[in-house]
């Protein structure tokens, strides 16, 4: 039995057996998403951190169209396995608070996603990665739809309809490539192998990379996130920003720019700036919002911002920030969320202006948040600093101006989070907020797991960045070469 | 009859085209700008007998008789269509007392 | 050959059944001649690649592939049909006959080998067609629609006519082997007749399957058809329409790529346009599913507009998806309006609370029609695509992914009014029939999409 | 002499065409319709296709008008009804049937099959020699074209009965 | 013993810990033992360590712990650097942090947050080491972030007061501006020197040309990090904003030790700065124009800790200016005497509002002399001391500095004096209107007016001696001293020294400048004594018209207003502008803008089945000719 398959297919059938779980579905879904979670684990401590391939599966799948079943994991992959399987169980755990209408449903999708996230990571094959790549969409809309606030109709009706836009147009891409390569495969080596002109490379850069712009999201493809962030449930909202947008990042390291190196040569540098623009754009924005999610909505937006600039300045500083920051990301914003949620639980607001105070009756959950506060604002010795650290590092390496734009995120970051973490916890408390009670067993441990792997990760990170490192740098030099011979 | 198939020699085969055409043309005008369901049928079966005229010249000038065989077929076409077609009208003079095609807008947008 | 004569003789068979007042045994007999004729069929497979009876049919895999098809979505229609024509009157043998010619001449459609038969067959299932766009007699909209499908139908049938006849002019014969013959041995002597021939024909096809601008007895007569019928026409009609097109072009056409292929790229991304666009304003559900109909037959056509070895397949693909997601979705409407009496999307409101299963179905269904992966749906617009790629339609392709994307908006909709709009409802009373063709239509939606590998190189 | 006889029924033909569809009455273009068809009656006797001519004058002249003729009467329908459409329209229409003409023919107009129309085989279209052809190569499409028939007659029956639900 | 360095930190990252986990179950004596232990435990290390080094031949020591970040030719290794500069920080770290942990014990002991507040300085102690021992700029960044982290935390250490939490968010944001400078110059290091190690960096360094560019923009941008962590223009605002901490914090962080984070890393790069001299000269400026604008804010504010706070951002404008004109080991000198007295007057002024039950404002003090005796002879000294007056401490490393300055550039010297004037009159004027004169507080005030217990004058009493004796640990050559500083730390200026022009005032220079600054302050001191003592003049009420210099003085030259004018209002008008018109109407409104437009498509492409049969033939007929045009052309 391939590993491999195991991993990608055990939250299918925990999807189904879901279905049929019923009342104790809540509790089995714990259990069960802890399964991905060993799997990854075992392949993890068997994982041989170097450039090759492993656990690779190939089987025909539509053989007639060149189309396989091929799927694989090096170190890159790896990375974004353990970010996925790692939070989704404390996703699932952060939603046992809630009274969620047909649960069985909701664990189920959230099941299915996962299966689709992890055909992303490991797809070696163009269409088995388009497919994946929509897998994941079609649950989380149902999720945020379903389960999701006011206006969620409209808001996700359209982050559907955007995400799906741009997919389509990859979908394009990668199917121009498959009529490209020799033997008609939509293998991902073949399309490395690839020598079109530049200004094929060049459409093919943009038809992927406004896929992947509109998942991250990259400025100006950003409007429906905040919205969508806002209206979805948090289990959702964790999903989409904890492991969703990843899928983009991967995106842009795994296709889009060793696919199109040359026209990552032409229009890299318009991407960085856009996410640079994105990174400065979304933290000011963020200065005056009073809705704790639509801040953290926009304040991710500057973080993806900052690794998509460290990716695409291509280098790399840049590139393995971008991959333990991915992670980071993932467990600082799922925390963040988390946090956002239990406020809105108790308080039944979002609104900055009337919270206030909550350090007082809530002191473990007022540390929780702030350990997850300094994580985004990358305080060294946390998780986000060895992230902002190397990517700035590889965005300076490309151009100091840009390092000194992006770096404002520092300085930005700080504004309006320690901004939210006072108007939520500092301060007198008022009325809504004195009879506020701190956090119970599930959420101790799920702010637990987060803290600690936030210290954990800034204290020692590399074992991860040892993962991804020679996985990287063939990347790098494989591209670059291309770049080189042109 | 020998005389009178004599008088095809030197008709050229481009006027049965013209004529078939402006027929069938006629046709056409006829269904645009009658409201009379009747009359916009008859104005098909113009056409239809505009397509046979042109069927048995092609007919002739391949000498091959499956362009008349044809013509045959369409015939029978022309009167299941009729009759159908005549059905139809029936039933909805019944039901609107008319046979104006443009009394039936219903179905729109 | 022996389908279309099992499906002859069981219209006859059905019309005495009629006669003999053995209602129950309608259906019953209908289905299993039916299946009859879907096993005749089958059996045939790879059987003779020759054209037979002086050249009129020919029974190659394409044909066999098609006609099984439309018999497989005939026989889920018909699954659907217990009590519906009933509450019509009384003549329910009449219909099932009238069905089952229509049927016939579909056959014939996707299986002709001269121009002869495919007007015939054109014919047979156009006139039968006509008639049961008509069956509620006393309803206004059902008569309008058979009126205007009629009246527009026999017009355009002129210009197939005129086209089929200049072909004929052209070249002195009515088979297609010949006609291809022609084509091949005048490379560049080919009579203007032969050019004006091709132009009338794709005219005359383009109004059979519903493309723009010839697709405006579409919406009307979807709607006011009933809506079984609408289910048939939508699916095993636009199926054979295409057949029939893809067969002429491939067979005899195709040198004449550069000559038609502008017209019916225009002709193709105009129908889109037409058909996604004027869907999303719409209300009724059942008119919304005919401009999105409208909408595939653009999809659709690019299989002919880049033609190829590989077109056959898509349409194959795109058709039997979009037949059978089509089939899913006029079911679930026929269970809603017969509860709630109205066809718009308020009327699916909280259906997921009540009836999950049919929700669920539906919902299938529509992603397949939005063309979402793990659908059938997705795999045939990826065929398309790809199809449309392979000849550098780059721009095409990318409108008709803007299009796509319109698409999706309206095929959300049911699924929001099901799942996200709470509703005043009861649970909707489907019979097993309705339960097994829509959790089998689904079930192959999902199986197509998940593993096209068996239907995707039938060619 | 011969040659203008076809110009002359061509004439006829076009001129009787004009009336059925400019007719105010329904009835009188059931009748110019019957002129018509009899015009074409005598082309299909000039093009030698003798059994055409007769299928046209039974089916058509007989059948087919006696039809329609038949369902005018029934309905009771005269010009009274104001049937027709207003005058913009109809220079639409007609304007547009031109357009028609012009381009039908004008794409025709390269046409070299400009030679004389030549009756190649005198007994071409007699029934011996169509009846043959029908009956061997057609046979196929003439069994089939019964079930069009057919259900044209089931649909009429259908159609046109009066429901005894209704009833 | 130098190889147990990391011991050094260790000890408070365990207090931390204990103290953190345990804030609310151990009681407040465990609390206040293991906090004290901790800082102790470490101080005895780093003096161990200090001996050793002090006795080795060899002055540098590397010890690496453990590889942390490698990301391609990124390598930053986990690892400690000692040297006499890092030897004598430690020393000072936690020797002054063991007595204000000492004094906290006493000062915090009615507090709810007691263990929080240990765990804080445990944690700040902790990042201080960090600070001070990394052996490369990047474990040094780490220091330098956590130690404002800290800071953050202890100004907010009272949240509830929303305007202790703003200062708090204040001090981080502006600390963060420099950070910001900071990293980046990390950066530029790493693409210049290949490294981010001192060990590294600094041979390499001096080889390069005086004025290189690279060298430059480093320092530069190291210099702006400076400036945010240690409160320079025009980053100094959050420094009197964060006496909202407790007392003992300001003390710790806000005199002693963080703030002087920025000499401590200008010093340990000297050879960088040495080399680029334009940057030395900018520092210089920025140096005293930061002490002469704090120094004339500090004559008349009225709140005792800030008074303190503005003489702090003086003070360390002096050792800016120090640096700036190449006096490392003066500055540094400074720096550890200022840490003396400084630490000293902070906690007296603890000492005093204890007593005061949290009155902070002089007006309302007073003839405390008598109730306060310990507080009010520790703090005396402490003012002689930052007056420069000899032979206290300050005066030593005062004059040092101010030695150098009139080598450098003896406009500077003036006001470098100026400056030490006004230091001696504010002071003065502080002290006198605390101590000296009736009181004038509340009667409940003067009723509960107390001298502090012993766990808090102790360390003042210690403190105070330091400040008279610590000056002679840098005695210069004309009073017959041996300058032992300056021989301990010269292998860490040895470089810069070689390619520094050499100090070479003669004798008789030296002491006019010596006496001319002792004049001043003695002159300020006594009009101080005129004014407040013999006039017994108390400061006018906020609302009473002030004429303009005072007024400017009084408001802080209106700089936190001008900030937020030109700052921060118009971010927040721009992040309003941004959200709401870009955001919103410009790019969410082009993207709704599309669906909105296909829906009014929609709306008008349905018209067109308009349900006419006639219509739509005609539309057909219309596309037929169409097609048949477009054949006509093509054939």
């Amino acid at each position: 039995m391939e590993i491999l398959l195991l991993q990608i297919f055990i939250p299918l059938i925990a999807a189904a057996v879901m279905l049929i779980a019923g009342k104790s579905a809540r509790s089995l879904a714990g259990v069960l998403s802890l399964l991905p979670l060993a799997v990854t684990a075992y392949m993890y401590v068997n994982f041989v951190p170097d450039a090759s391939i492993q656990y690779l599966v190939n089987l025909p799948w539509v053989p007639q169209f060149g189309i396989n079943f091929k799927a694989g994991v090096d170190g890159i992959s790896m990375i974004l396995l353990i970010l996925t399987n790692l939070l989704i169980p404390i996703i699932i755990l952060s939603s046992f608070k809630h009274e969620i209408k047909n649960q069985s449903a909701f664990y189920a999708l959230i099941f299915f996603m996962q299966s689709g996230l992890l055909l992303v990571f490991t797809a070696l094959d163009g269409f088995l990665f388009y497919v994946g790549w929509e897998i994941a969409l079609i649950p989380i809309y149902f999720i945020c739809a379903l389960w999701g606030g006011q206006n969620r109709i409209q808001v996700n009706l359209k982050f559907f309809i955007y995400t799906i836009a741009g997919s389509l147009i990859m979908l394009l891409a990668i199917i121009y490539l498959h009529l490209q390569t020799p033997n008609n495969s939509y293998d991902i080596a073949e399309f490395y192998k690839l020598n079109l002109d530049s200004s094929t490379q060049g459409w093919i850069f943009w038809a992927f990379f406004l896929a992947f712009a509109i998942k991250m999201p990259v400025f100006p493809f950003h409007t429906w996130q905040p919205d969508t962030y806002t209206e979805a449930p948090t289990a959702g909202t964790m999903l989409l920003s904890g492991i969703m947008l990843k899928m983009g990042i991967y995106g842009v390291i795994r296709w889009l720019i060793p696919v199109a190196p040359l026209g990552f040569h032409d229009w890299g540098l318009t991407a960085l700036v856009l996410s640079i623009i994105g990174v400065v754009y979304a933290s000011i924005i963020a200065f005056t919002q009073n809705d704790i999610k639509r801040l953290i909505a926009y304040s991710s937006i500057a973080h993806v911002g900052l690794i998509s600039a460290g990716i695409f300045a291509w280098n790399m500083q840049g590139l393995q920030g971008a991959m333990i920051q991915m992670l980071n990301h993932g467990i600082n914003v799922v925390g963040m969320f988390f946090v956002a949620d239990i406020i809105i639980r108790r308080m039944g607001t979002r609104e900055l202006d009337q919270l206030g105070g909550i350090a007082k009756p809530a002191p473990k959950l007022a540390i929780a948040f702030l350990i997850i506060v300094l994580g985004t604002v990358a305080l060294p010795l946390t998780n986000g600093f060895i992230g902002e650290f190397l990517l700035l590092m590889g965005v300076y390496n490309y151009n100091i101006y840009f390092a000194a734009l992006a770096g404002l995120t520092i300085i930005l970051g700080a504004v309006y989070m320690l901004r939210m973490y006072q108007k939520v916890m500092l301060g007198v408390t008022n009325e809504r907020t004195t009879i506020f009670s701190d956090i119970d067993t599930t959420e101790k441990s799920v702010l637990l797991i987060v803290s600690v792997l936030i210290i954990v990760i800034g204290i020692y990170p590399q074992p991860i960045l040892h993962i991804s490192e020679a996985a990287i740098s063939n990347l790098l030099e494989q591209v670059n070469q291309k770049i080189l011979v042109q | 009859m020998e005389n009178v198939t004599q008088a095809l020699q030197g008709v050229p085969l481009n006027h049965y085209i013209l004529l078939s055409a402006i027929i069938f043309a006629i046709g056409v005008i006829g269904v645009l700008i009658r409201r009379n369901a009747i009359v916009i049928f008859m104005s098909i079966e113009l056409m239809l007998n505009a397509v046979n005229l042109l069927l048995t010249a092609f007919s002739v000038h391949h000498n091959d008789a499956s362009g008349q065989i044809f013509v045959f077929f369409i015939m029978a076409l022309a009167a299941a269509e009729v009759a159908v077609g005549l059905a139809i009208i029936v039933m909805i003079f019944r039901n609107t007392n008319s046979t104006d095609v443009n009394i039936l807008n219903k179905l729109k947008w | 050959m022996s389908s279309l004569i099992t499906l002859s003789i069981l219209a006859i068979l059905v019309l005495y059944l009629g006669l003999y007042k053995a209602k129950n045994a309608l259906l019953p007999a209908t289905l299993l001649g039916l299946a009859g004729a879907l096993v005749l069929a089958v059996l045939e497979w790879n059987g003779g690649a020759q054209p037979i009876y002086s050249g009129m049919m020919l029974f190659d895999n394409f044909a066999i592939a098609f006609t099984t098809i439309c018999i497989f979505s005939t026989m889920l229609i018909l699954l659907i049909s217990k009590d519906y024509f009933e509450s019509i009157s009384e003549h329910v043998a009449e219909y099932y006959t009238l069905i089952l010619f229509s049927l016939a001449g579909i056959l014939v459609m996707v299986s002709y080998h001269n121009l002869t038969m495919l007007f015939i067959g054109v014919e047979i299932m156009s006139v039968s067609l006509y008639i049961l766009a008509g069956i509620r007699k006393d309803d206004f909209k059902s008569n309008e629609a058979a009126l205007k499908y009629f009246l527009m139908g026999a017009f355009s049938t002129g210009f197939l006519l005129f086209g089929i006849t200049l072909l004929y002019g052209a070249t002195g014969t009515f088979d297609l082997t010949q006609i291809r013959d022609y084509v091949i041995a005048n490379p560049t002597g080919i009579s203007p007749l032969f050019y004006t021939g091709i132009t009338l024909l794709i005219i005359g096809l383009c109004f059979k399957v519903g493309a723009a601008p010839f697709h405006f007895w579409t919406p009307d007569v979807y709607e006011g058809s009933p809506t079984l019928i609408t289910a048939f026409m939508s699916t095993v009609v636009k199926t054979a329409g295409f057949a029939a097109f893809l067969r002429l072009f491939l067979m005899c056409f195709a040198p004449l790529h550069d000559f038609w292929m502008p017209a019916l790229l225009v002709i193709s991304l105009l129908t889109l346009f037409v058909g996604n666009v004027t869907a999303l304003y719409q209300h009724s559900f059942k008119r919304m599913l005919a401009f999105s109909s409208i909408s595939h037959v653009g999809y659709m056509l690019f299989a002919i507009v880049a033609l190829g070895v590989n077109s056959s397949n898509s349409v194959f693909i795109y058709a039997t998806a979009y037949s059978i997601a089509s089939i899913v979705a006029f079911a679930v409407l026929i269970l809603v309006k017969r509860q709630t009496g109205a066809d718009n999307f308020d009327s699916f409101n909280g259906l997921a609370k009540k009836n999950p299963f049919i929700a669920f179905t539906l919902t299938v269904a529509m992603l397949s029609l939005a063309g979402i992966p793990l659908t059938a749906g997705f795999i045939g617009k990826f065929m398309m695509f790809s199809t449309a790629l392979a000849e550098y339609h780059i721009w095409l392709v990318i409108l008709a992914v803007l299009n796509a994307v319109i698409g999706i908006f309206y095929y959300l909709r049911v699924i929001v009014a099901m799942y996200f709009k709470g509703a005043e409802r009861n649970e909707i009373q489907s019979s097993s029939y309705f339960n097994f063709v829509l959790g089998f239509s689904a079930l192959i939606t999902v199986v197509i999409g998940v593993y096209p590998g068996f239907i995707s190189s039938l060619f | 002499m011969s040659i203008s006889l076809f110009y002359f029924v061509a004439f006829l033909s076009i001129f009787f065409a004009l009336l059925v569809i400019f007719a105010k009455n329904p009835v009188h273009s059931v009748l110019y319709l019957i002129v018509t068809f009899f015009t074409f009656t005598i082309h299909y006797i000039l093009l030698n296709a003798q059994f055409l001519a007769i299928v046209n004058f039974i089916v058509y002249m007989g059948a087919i008008m006696v039809l329609f003729l038949f369902v005018l009467m029934l309905l009771n329908l005269n010009e009274s009804q104001g049937t027709s459409k207003s005058a913009i329209v109809k220079m639409i229409g007609v304007i547009a049937g031109m357009c028609l003409v012009i381009t039908l023919v004008g794409s025709l107009k390269a046409l070299h099959v400009s030679d004389p129309l030549v009756l190649q085989t005198q007994d071409l279209g007699l029934v011996k020699n169509l009846g043959k052809v029908l009956f061997s190569k057609f046979l196929l499409p003439f069994e089939v074209s019964s079930l069009l028939l057919l259900s044209a007659m089931v649909g009429a029956v259908l159609l046109a009965k009066k429901d005894i639900k209704q009833a | 013993m130098i190889n147990l360095v990391w011991l050094v930190p260790l000890f408070p990252l365990i207090g931390f810990l204990i103290n953190g986990l345990g804030r609310n179950t151990l009681s407040k004596s465990v609390i206040g033992l293991t906090g004290c232990l901790a800082v102790l435990a470490s101080f005895i290390v780093s003096l161990g360590i200090f001996i050793e080094l002090n006795a080795s031949n060899t002055k540098s020591f590397i010890v690496p712990l453990f590889d942390w970040i490698s990301a391609g030719t990124v390598k930053i290794p986990f690892s400690f650097m000692v040297d006499p500069l890092s030897a004598l920080m430690l020393l000072i770290v936690t020797g002054i942090g063991f007595l204000i942990h000492l004094y906290s014990t006493g000062y915090m002991s009615h507090d709810a947050g007691f263990g929080k507040f240990f765990s804080y300085l445990n944690l700040f102690i902790f990042f201080m080491l960090l600070l001070v021992l990394g052996s490369n700029y990047v474990i040094m960044f780490i220091g330098w972030e956590g130690v404002g982290l800290c800071s953050y935390l202890l100004i907010g250490f009272w949240y509830t007061n929303s305007s202790y939490a703003s200062a708090a968010k204040k001090a981080f944001i502006m600390n963060r501006i420099g950070d910001l400078g900071f990293l980046i110059a990390v950066f530029l290091i790493f693409t210049t020197f290949n490294s981010v190690e001192f060990a590294v960096i600094f041979p390499q360094a001096a080889s390069m040309l005086a004025g290189d560019r690279a060298l430059i923009i480093i320092t530069s941008l190291l210099f702006v990090g400076a400036i945010g962590k240690s409160a320079q223009l025009p980053l100094f605002t959050w420094l009197p904003d964060a006496m909202a901490g407790p007392t003992p914090v300001s003390a710790l962080i806000h005199a002693a030790t963080m703030v002087t984070a920025g000499i401590y890393m200008i010093a340990r790069s000297n050879i960088l700065f040495t080399l680029a001299p334009q940057t030395l000269h900018v520092i210089a400026i920025v140096g005293l124009a930061t002490l002469l604008l704090a120094a004339t804010i500090a004559v008349t504010q009225n709140d005792i800790k800030k008074v303190l706070a503005y003489s702090t951002v003086s003070q360390l404008g002096y050792m800016f200016l120090g640096l700036g004109v190449g006096a490392y080991t003066g500055a540094f000198f400074h720096v550890i005497t200022h840490a003396f007295f400084k630490a000293l007057l902070f906690l007296g002024a603890g000492s005093v509002i204890h007593a005061m039950s949290n009155e902070q404002d002089m007006r309302n003090m007073g003839g405390l002399k008598k109730k306060l005796p310990v507080t009010f002879l520790t703090m005396m000294i402490g003012t002689i001391a930052i007056a420069g007056l000899p032979p206290f401490s300050g005066f030593f490393s005062k004059d040092e500095i101010l030695a150098h300055v009139y080598e450098h550039n003896q406009l500077f010297w003036v006001l470098g004096v100026i400056g030490a004037v006004f230091t001696s009159f504010y002071m003065f004027r502080m002290m006198f209107l605390t101590f000296n004169g009736s009181f004038r507080g509340t009667t409940a005030q003067e009723h509960h007016l107390h001298e502090s217990p012993s766990s808090m004058t102790i360390p003042l009493i210690v403190l105070a001696v330091l400040s008279v004796i610590g000056g002679f640990i840098g005695i210069p050559e004309i009073f017959g001293g041996g300058h032992w500083l300056q021989n301990f730390l010269s292998p860490v200026f040895a470089v810069s020294a070689g390619k520094m022009p050499h100090l070479t005032l003669d004798h008789s220079t030296e002491f006019i400048l010596m006496a001319v600054s002792v004049a001043g302050a003695l002159g300020a001191m006594l009009f101080a004594y005129q004014k407040y003592v013999k006039k017994g003049e108390v400061p006018a009420e906020d609302r009473i018209e002030r004429g303009t210099l005072a007024r400017l003085s009084y408001n802080k030259y209106y700089i936190d207003e001008i900030y937020a004018s030109l700052i921060t209002r118009p971010l927040d008008s721009l992040s309003g502008f941004f959200h709401k018109v870009v955001d919103k109407k410009g790019i969410d409104g082009l993207v709704n803008g599309f669906g909105k437009g296909a829906i009014e498509a929609s709306k008008s492409f349905r018209l067109l089945q308009s349900g006419m049969v006639g219509f739509y033939i005609f539309m057909m007929v219309f596309g037929i000719v169409a097609l048949l045009v477009y054949s006509m052309y093509k054939i």
